[in-house]
């Protein structure tokens, strides 16, 4: 299998306008996402992981300043502060809504949506019921739903719903933003084996924002870790997962509960800091156990082992 | 405290808060102006036939004279001093009922809920001019009943809206733990709903300030109840009053008028700035970026 | 549907409540006022037996009864549509109110006409250029529109186009009065229905002057609510998954955004409908148009209270009606909301 | 104008005799029957309901039909029935067979009333009621059957006549100006000037329709004859015809208006301050007093005349509110001198027109047993006692009665008890370019009415 | 199991009206807890497993007494805590804590902390001084400066705002501490401070816990019991090492499967009449389809089906 990259990033930077200028949340992300394969963001609250995936998916809201270059699928939507996702969006790249209680429009049912979603897209109006049809049977709901409204439909279920939504333009990127977060573990699982199945089937390019980490291992095949706007490490996630390298993400694992283990967890002392406040080189280096005086320079992300990047000057 | 944040922060960003800021200024020191000519020049300064009637505006009669030949520039400002003390009567008692009944509605489930919201549906339902002609038949004319009268018909919009905005946080575990302590309903009303509810509403009345203007302007230039004699340097009246000499002189009616759209502008501009701070949705840059 | 028939009779039973409430409050005020109603009802008799009038008056009106009995048939009489006579023009206050309200509510629903596509434009447009300078100028013109008294506007109008000898004055000109045959009530729709474009034309020409100084402030009004709430919804995650999926602006403003506001809007026009009802009547009384104001104007100097409630009612009515309708429709059409 | 000719053939009995071949409007012919029936209806109504202005037909003792067209009026007192029968008021001619219109049983059934109230008609009149909307307009048309058209000689009276119920001066003066009205009849005063400039022109009649000043006598200050005396002496009369009145108008005399019956000149106090400064210090107030006066909303004068008095006053230390109020309340704030003097203004002003030609409609407001109308109350046995005497001798010797009237007049003006300010003038104006009116279309004795066959249309 | 019984749960039911159609002239009743029924002994913490919907937040309210139930009982320490009266309700309410699920909305954003932080202490009639003192004491206790009294919560981070919330409960030396999804707002990183944190409490007061997630990797590491809910009713309960090494029910099965992250074909169409869960289970019989199981105890355990009833 020859690796075509889908997703490119350069330096991307983006910041959001605030009272006193522009705070930037997502520094300096250098990225490449092959096809067909499924990347996982993976950070904590702020970091920066949701951001980046609207960049992705070209919902940054009006407000956010853009610096570097993103290219998807070959088309270059960033370049310095000016975006351009005409034709890239729905044709190229969807997302999937992390809350879709209020992401499906609620005064449309489930059909009238993805018919007028297929039909902007791919014209005749009984092809496009007929596509919502095979769509809906994809992501295994019953037909009936078609005539659902989204309120008419349990969590789960909306979920499955935007997923078809998300489908129906036929995409060849998916950006799927903490799809799982509002859901109890079983259906967490549910949802995650359906998108892995579903990226399977189609051939697609998905990128997964989660902070559950425990997920990754089932769906994805490369892992970026952020932290406080930038990525600290990155790689094909057998290594990352089993073998992380960064003190951050090696704390992060540890702190997980698993089930059945009830020693004490290990925590990461203090807590991330906010955009407005990020130390000076690296940003980690307060809260890391293993810093040293070379940390108060910034590092950047190297490939220290075979498709294993680490930003962390003990690997430099 | 962030009220005076917002404020500044308007003051600094926005032309429209200055502009407002700046008639608002401009109206009080009218106002203070009207009411201190009484005292200056004595009871009747705004009754004085000063020169011939049907002047029109120069120099030395800024808006003209009526047809008695009475100052309007003079009638005017103190027309202006009355506005303004009706009006903070009718925003502020209404405010306080308003939001009191609106917290206490919310709070109280059940039957109090049910019976003070129709209550509030009712007055809202009730034409204020209706009540105006109620309260003068009650205590007499004058501004002062006038502006009663607007406050128990305005109180309402702000119950409703208190109401509304109670309603949302009333089952906020941190009121629902309260009531759980055994906290008595008084306290929980004032130390959680009010705070919690009132400063959309503050901005709200703020906002408001400039329909009451017209609200009283109109109502007495409709029936004339507002005062105890048209002698009485009313807006309303006065512009009712002009309006048989708008074909031939018409500053008569229509300067006074002027000095309504700009009090009613300046508190509508200041409010409407500060709800803008208040929602960044609204302030933040916009391009049409789909 | 999220909306259920309990919903809709316990909105109406609030209706009747609210309307039986403000029946309440009219009877106390046309019993408190002072303008002997008795001596006016006897025709203000002067001569030597004019006390003994009076007092048969009193019998008449059923001033001798208690007050409760006076207030239960008052009661009844009013959910009966029998609101007595007016003292003044001895006439059923009925009658005189309905076909004065005719005028009124023909004038606010040309101005809503109006302002509604206006208002509904404005705010549209200052939502998607927000934070610039169209935003700016919409939005003060908007502030300035909704804070300008009515019928000082309407004044000023009157006194521009009577100088420009263009007639406005009045409702109908009186070479068509006798030829108009009143159907609805609304003189634009009887003489569409008469096929007299003649007349239609000239009740449209003297109906868009006060019209217009009526809808400044539901232009205003609208197009900040339309702002406002538009603002807020564009930022809607439902919306900006339709962007996502590549829909077309249009679609994503009209379609998505702009739709799930129809119900608040609604609610929100149907609020500034009735409190322009007031504003219609001063503009009305300012342009010389029959209608409620024209008939408070005139009623309350002569002390008809049972006039001045009628009218005013009615006032309360819409108010109550535009409500209920704009709650129920609201309901209805947004699905979400269960009721 | 029905009537030919009628002579007073005694004390209690007048004969008239009515113009023949004239007819109601439904066709029906006037004749003695429908004056019998129409004049006794009034009076029965006003004996049985004390309701209506059929007082003035109270000395009727019947109504006797001698023939067709000659009746014979049997009074229980003597009184000027020519005069009665030419007022404003309740004596009207209406066709009998209204009973039959309107579903009514008898000539006072209730039902009759209310059929007159819902806009019908049955006159003799040159105009036909076409319709009545008494909030907005009442509608009239050309009778063409009219006896009357061949004797007035008009070339082009109008088709049909709108009258409109407009009750505010701008409105009318707009509509003038729009051409939607031909003639006004209460335009601003200070708007005429405006108007005859731009080619309208004006008529003005005089009226018996004046406003009498009423001073409160029961109350402190103006229980002090010397204090109502300076108060009459600080009225500004000057002020008051040109500021207010704007020329058209006259200052009262008396309490009778110009060209009344019963007319008398010269009662009227001059403007003079220092004079009036000089009564306030003999009464004895030296200290700054506060008076209130009553006036009706929506007179334009009345409010205006208040402003003039309120800053002349102001010039003697007395300081005047000002409280206008809807008709209604200005009677009720005025009769109240009989229940709490101290409540009641201390002046009130009192517009008054006469239902009927007698002076006795002027000098019985300050009638001592008037507690509807004596707002000033103003209790005196031996006024009342004559104006009693005048009225009954109006019938019987008119001179004799006129020379007690004069006395009564001079008490009321001596004591200050209230003052004629002005006679009313009407001015209608109306546009020249398409109306002619003539001088019969008035009469000072019918306010605001137009006889409209006197009007010629110009095409 | 410890000797003394702290709080009994009795057959709970509560109920709440729905109306669905337009047509519906009167409201229909569901029951959010339907038939819930536990023994919590002193010291002991039990954890409630469920997914959204199942009623978890509903049952900790009814036992905290906010909610009314619709039929059965709550008894702490042999008082029914929905009969209790004055003194009595005000000792109940002082020695059970409750800590909400969302911590920026459990604190009210306009008041002092330290005043939400001895809100409970007023309600018991403390006085001021004696409110500051253990409000200083407790903040101490959970790990936070003194300055926090003085602050609002729009200036703590979610993870302190969490601690406030739980020193509000603690603040009334509470023998029981019900916790609502403690940690599913939280960050993994403070999610893990949270829950030592909960651990080193339960040392220190020697208290009892129900803590009521969705994880069952939380509830485990917690609790030494474990009830899985589902439609409002516990299907299974027991021992957190017998529940998680030998599931008995069908859907606690498939919980641990997921939490382990094995992938799973998904099928969720709800069943009508009988158990809920049909379609998970491979050894439904026929009375599974009509009728909805009992509660079978098997030892320590108890389970809701029918697989085990003949035994």
């Amino acid at each position: 299998m020859v690796l075509e990259a889908s997703i490119k990033s350069t330096d991307l930077s983006i910041g959001y306008e605030y009272d006193y200028g522009i705070l930037w949340v997502v520094n300096s992300v250098n990225i490449v996402v092959w096809r067909n394969t499924t990347y996982c963001i993976i950070g904590e609250s702020g970091c920066g992981k949701s951001t980046l995936g609207n960049a992705l998916a070209g919902l940054l809201p009006t407000y956010a300043y853009t610096n570097g270059y993103l290219e998807i699928e070959g088309r270059t939507v960033v370049r310095g502060d000016e975006t351009n996702y005409n034709g890239v969006r729905g044709r190229i790249v969807t997302r999937i809504p992390q809350d879709p209680s209020s992401a499906l429009n609620p005064y449309a049912t489930i059909g009238e949506q993805l018919v007028k979603v297929i039909e902007h897209h791919y014209g005749v109006r009984e092809n496009a019921l007929e596509k919502a049809r095979e769509l809906l049977k994809l992501v295994k709901l019953p037909l009936e739903v078609i005539d659902y409204y989204p309120h008419e439909l349990s969590g789960g279920m909306k979920q499955r719903a935007a997923i078809a939504l998300a489908l129906a333009p036929m995409p060849k990127v998916i950006v799927a933003d903490e799809p799982t977060s509002n859901l109890d573990a079983y259906l967490r699982g549910v949802v995650a084996s359906l998108l892995k199945r579903v990226q399977r089937e189609l051939n697609l390019t998905l990128v997964f924002i989660t902070h559950d980490i425990a997920l990754t291992s089932v769906i994805c095949d490369y892992i970026a870790v952020m932290y406080a706007g930038t990525i600290v490490e990155e790689g094909v996630s057998s290594k990352v997962l089993h073998n992380p390298l960064h003190p951050y993400t090696q704390l992060l694992f540890k702190a997980i509960p698993k089930l059945g283990y009830r020693e004490t967890l290990s925590t990461i002392p203090g807590s991330p800091p906010s955009p407005t406040s990020y130390p000076e080189g690296c940003r980690f280096r307060p809260r890391c156990p293993v810093g040293f005086s070379e940390c108060y320079k910034a590092p950047k992300l190297i490939e220290v082992k075979p498709q294993h990047k680490v930003s962390c000057w003990r690997y430099a | 405290m962030d009220s005076l944040a917002l404020s500044i922060n308007a003051w600094r960003k926005r032309v429209t808060f200055r502009i407002g800021l700046v008639i608002t200024i401009a109206i009080l020191l009218a106002g203070v102006a009207g009411g201190l000519f009484p005292l200056i020049y004595g009871w009747d300064i705004g009754f004085r036939i000063v020169s011939e009637s049907f002047q029109p505006p120069s120099l030395k009669h800024l808006f003209g004279t009526d047809d008695l030949g009475r100052d309007m520039f003079t009638r005017v400002l103190m027309g202006t001093s009355r506005a303004l003390v009706q009006t903070t009567i009718v925003i502020v008692l209404s405010l306080f009922i308003g939001l009191f009944v609106g917290a206490i509605t919310a709070y109280y489930k059940g039957f109090i809920e049910k019976a003070l919201s129709y209550i509030t549906e009712l007055f809202l339902a009730i034409p204020s001019i209706l009540l105006a002609l109620v309260f003068v038949i009650l205590f007499g004319r004058g501004a002062l009943t006038v502006s009663l009268a607007l406050v128990a018909s305005w109180w309402s919009w702000y119950g409703r809206f208190a109401y509304l905005q109670a309603r949302a946080i009333r089952d906020l575990d941190f009121i629902v733990l309260a009531k759980h302590y055994g906290l008595p309903g008084v306290y929980i009303i004032l130390r959680h709903i009010v705070p919690n509810i009132m400063s959309p509403i503050f901005i709200q009345a703020l906002t408001d300030a400039g329909s009451v203007v017209i609200e009283l302007a109109t109502i007495n230039f409709l029936v004339g109840v507002g005062t105890t004699s048209i002698e009485e340097p009313d807006w309303g009246l006065m512009l009712g009053y002009g309006v048989r000499y708008v074909f031939n002189y018409w500053w008569i009616p229509l300067l006074p008028g002027l000095f309504i759209v700009l009090m009613a502008l300046g508190f509508a501009l200041i409010g409407d700035s500060i709800y803008e701070e208040m929602h960044p949705q609204l302030k933040r840059r916009w391009r049409l970026w789909f | 549907m999220g909306i259920t028939l309990n919903y809709v009779v316990r909105r109406i039973v609030l209706s009747i409540a609210i309307i039986l409430g403000i029946s309440i409050i009219t009877y106390v005020f046309i019993y408190l006022a002072p303008g002997d109603p008795a001596y006016v009802w006897a025709g203000r008799p002067r001569g030597p037996l004019a006390s003994e009038a009076i007092a048969r008056a009193r019998v008449e009106l059923g001033l001798d009864q208690p007050i409760y009995v006076q207030f239960f048939l008052h009661v009844l009489r009013f959910f009966s549509g029998n609101w007595g006579l007016s003292i003044r023009f001895k006439q059923s206050v009925f009658s005189l109110v309905m076909r004065n309200f005719a005028s009124t509510l023909e004038l606010l629903l040309v101005s809503f006409a109006i302002s509604i596509p206006i208002g509904l434009f404005l705010g549209i447009h200052s939502s998607l250029y927000r934070g610039s300078k169209i935003d700016a100028a919409i939005n003060s013109l908007s502030i300035v529109l909704s804070n300008t008294p009515r019928f000082w506007i309407g004044l000023a109008m009157l006194l521009a186009f009577t100088s420009l000898n263009i007639p406005t004055y009045g409702r109908i000109s009186d070479n068509f009065r006798g030829e108009l045959v009143e159907r609805v009530g609304l003189y634009l729709v009887d003489s569409l229905l008469q096929g007299r474009l003649d007349i239609f034309l000239d009740v449209l020409i003297r109906i868009i002057p006060p019209a217009l100084a009526l809808s400044l402030y539901p232009i205003g009004a609208i197009a900040r609510v339309t702002r406002i709430s538009l603002s807020e919804a564009l930022q809607e995650e439902f919306v900006r998954e339709a962007v996502s999926l590549g829909l077309p602006r249009n679609t994503v403003v009209y379609g998505y955004a702009l739709r799930g506001l129809i119900p608040s809007l609604m609610q929100a026009i149907g609020l500034f409908f009735s409190y322009s009802l007031i504003d219609a009547m001063a503009v009305e009384y300012v342009f010389g148009r029959e209608g409620l104001g024209n008939l408070l104007v005139k009623a309350i100097p002569a002390s008809d209270f049972p006039l001045v409630t009628a009218a005013l009612i009615i006032v309360a009515i819409v108010y109550v009606v535009t409500n209920t309708i704009a709650d129920i429709v609201q309901a209805l059409i947004n699905p979400r909301v269960t009721m | 104008m029905l009537a030919v000719s009628w002579e007073k053939i005694n004390d209690t009995a007048w004969l008239f005799v009515l113009r023949d071949g004239v007819k109601f409007q439904d066709g029906t012919p006037l004749n003695a029957e429908a004056v019998k029936f129409s004049i006794e209806r009034a009076r029965d109504i006003y004996s049985e309901t004390g309701r209506g202005p059929g007082y003035v037909w109270s000395c009727i003792e019947e109504v006797i039909v001698v023939n067709k067209t000659t009746v014979l009026f049997k009074l229980s007192y003597p009184a000027r029935v020519d005069l009665i029968a030419s007022g404003a008021y309740g004596a009207f001619i209406y066709s009998p067979k209204v009973v039959e219109y309107s579903g009514a049983t008898s000539p006072t059934d209730p039902k009759l009333e209310e059929w007159f109230n819902e806009g019908n008609a049955v006159g003799t009149g040159p105009y036909k009621l076409a319709s009545y909307r008494p909030e907005s307009e009442v509608r009239l048309v050309k009778n063409n059957d009219w006896w009357g058209w061949k004797e007035i000689d008009n070339p082009s009276p109008p088709d049909e006549v709108i009258i409109k119920i407009i009750e505010t001066p701008e409105a009318q003066e707009s509509g003038l100006r729009a051409k939607s009205i031909d003639v006004a009849t209460n335009i601003p005063r200070a708007s005429i000037p405006g108007l005859e400039s731009q080619g309208y022109s004006k008529v003005v009649i005089p009226s018996y329709h004046n406003f009498i000043l009423v001073f409160n006598t029961q109350r402190y200050p103006t229980n002090i004859a010397e204090v109502r005396k300076a108060i009459a002496y600080a009225i500004p009369y000057d002020e008051l015809i040109n500021t207010v009145l704007r020329g058209y108008g006259r200052i009262g005399s008396g309490l009778v208006p110009y060209s009344f019956p019963g007319y008398i000149g010269n009662l009227t106090y001059k403007h003079d301050l220092s004079l009036a400064q000089k009564l306030l210090e003999e009464a004895g107030l030296v200290e700054r007093i506060s008076l209130e006066i009553v006036i009706t909303l929506g007179y334009e004068e009345e409010e205006k005349f208040a402003s003039l008095l309120k800053n002349s006053l102001a010039n003697l230390g007395i300081e005047l509110t000002i409280t206008s109020l809807p008709w209604e309340f200005v009677k009720e704030r005025g009769a109240s001198v009989w229940v709490n003097p101290n409540e009641a203004p201390h002046l009130i002003i009192n517009d008054w027109w006469p239902t009927y030609p007698s002076p006795y409609e002027y000098y019985y407001i300050f009638h001592k047993d008037n507690r509807e109308w004596n707002w000033a109350g103003y209790e005196d046995e031996e006024y009342s006692q004559i104006i009693d005497e005048a009225f009954v001798l109006e019938g019987i010797d008119w001179a004799k009665s006129m020379e007690l009237y004069m006395e009564a007049a001079q008490t009321i003006f001596n004591n200050v008890i209230a003052i004629n300010l002005w006679d009313m003038m009407h001015i209608y104006v109306y546009d020249g370019g398409r109306l002619m009116l003539r001088e019969e279309a008035f009469n000072p004795l019918y306010s605001y009415v137009i006889f409209f066959q006197y009007v010629e249309v110009k095409t | 199991m410890s000797n003394s019984t702290l709080l009994q749960v009795i057959d709970l039911y509560v109920n709440y009206r729905v109306v669905r159609k337009f047509t519906d002239i009167t409201s229909r009743v569901r029951s959010a807890v339907a038939g819930v029924n536990f023994t919590l002994s002193e010291g002991e913490t039990l954890g409630v497993v469920g997914g959204s919907g199942s009623g978890k937040t509903t049952l900790l309210k009814t036992i905290v007494g906010v909610l009314k139930p619709s039929k059965g009982e709550v008894i702490y320490r042999g008082v029914n805590v929905h009969n209790a009266k004055g003194e009595l309700k005000k000792k109940i309410m002082a020695e059970i804590g409750y800590v909400p699920q969302e911590p920026s909305q459990s604190l009210d954003p306009r008041m002092k902390i330290s005043s939400s932080v001895t809100e409970p202490l007023r309600a018991l009639g403390v006085g001021k001084s004696d409110r500051y003192e253990r409000a200083r004491y407790i903040l101490k206790v959970v790990g936070l400066s003194e300055e926090v009294l003085e602050l609002y919560p729009r200036d703590l981070s979610i993870g302190m705002l969490q601690r406030v919330a739980i020193a509000r409960a603690l603040i009334t030396k509470p023998k029981l501490v019900l916790l609502d999804e403690p940690t599913s707002s939280l960050d993994i990183s403070t999610q893990a401070q949270i829950l030592n944190f909960l651990r080193e409490m339960k040392e220190v007061f020697n208290l009892s816990y129900i803590i009521v997630t969705h994880d069952i990797s939380v509830a485990s590491y917690l609790s030494e019991r474990l009830a899985v809910m589902s439609h409002g009713t516990t299907i299974e309960e027991g021992s957190v090492d017998e529940v998680l090494n030998e599931p008995l029910h069908p859907y606690t099965r498939v919980l641990i499967e997921a939490s382990k992250l094995k992938e799973i074909e998904e099928s969720l169409e709800e069943a009508s009449a009988g158990c809920p869960f049909i379609n998970l289970c491979t050894f439904k019989t026929d009375v599974c389809f009509k009728k909805p199981p009992p509660q079978i105890a098997i030892g320590m355990r108890r389970v809701k089906c029918w697989r085990y009833s003949s035994k």
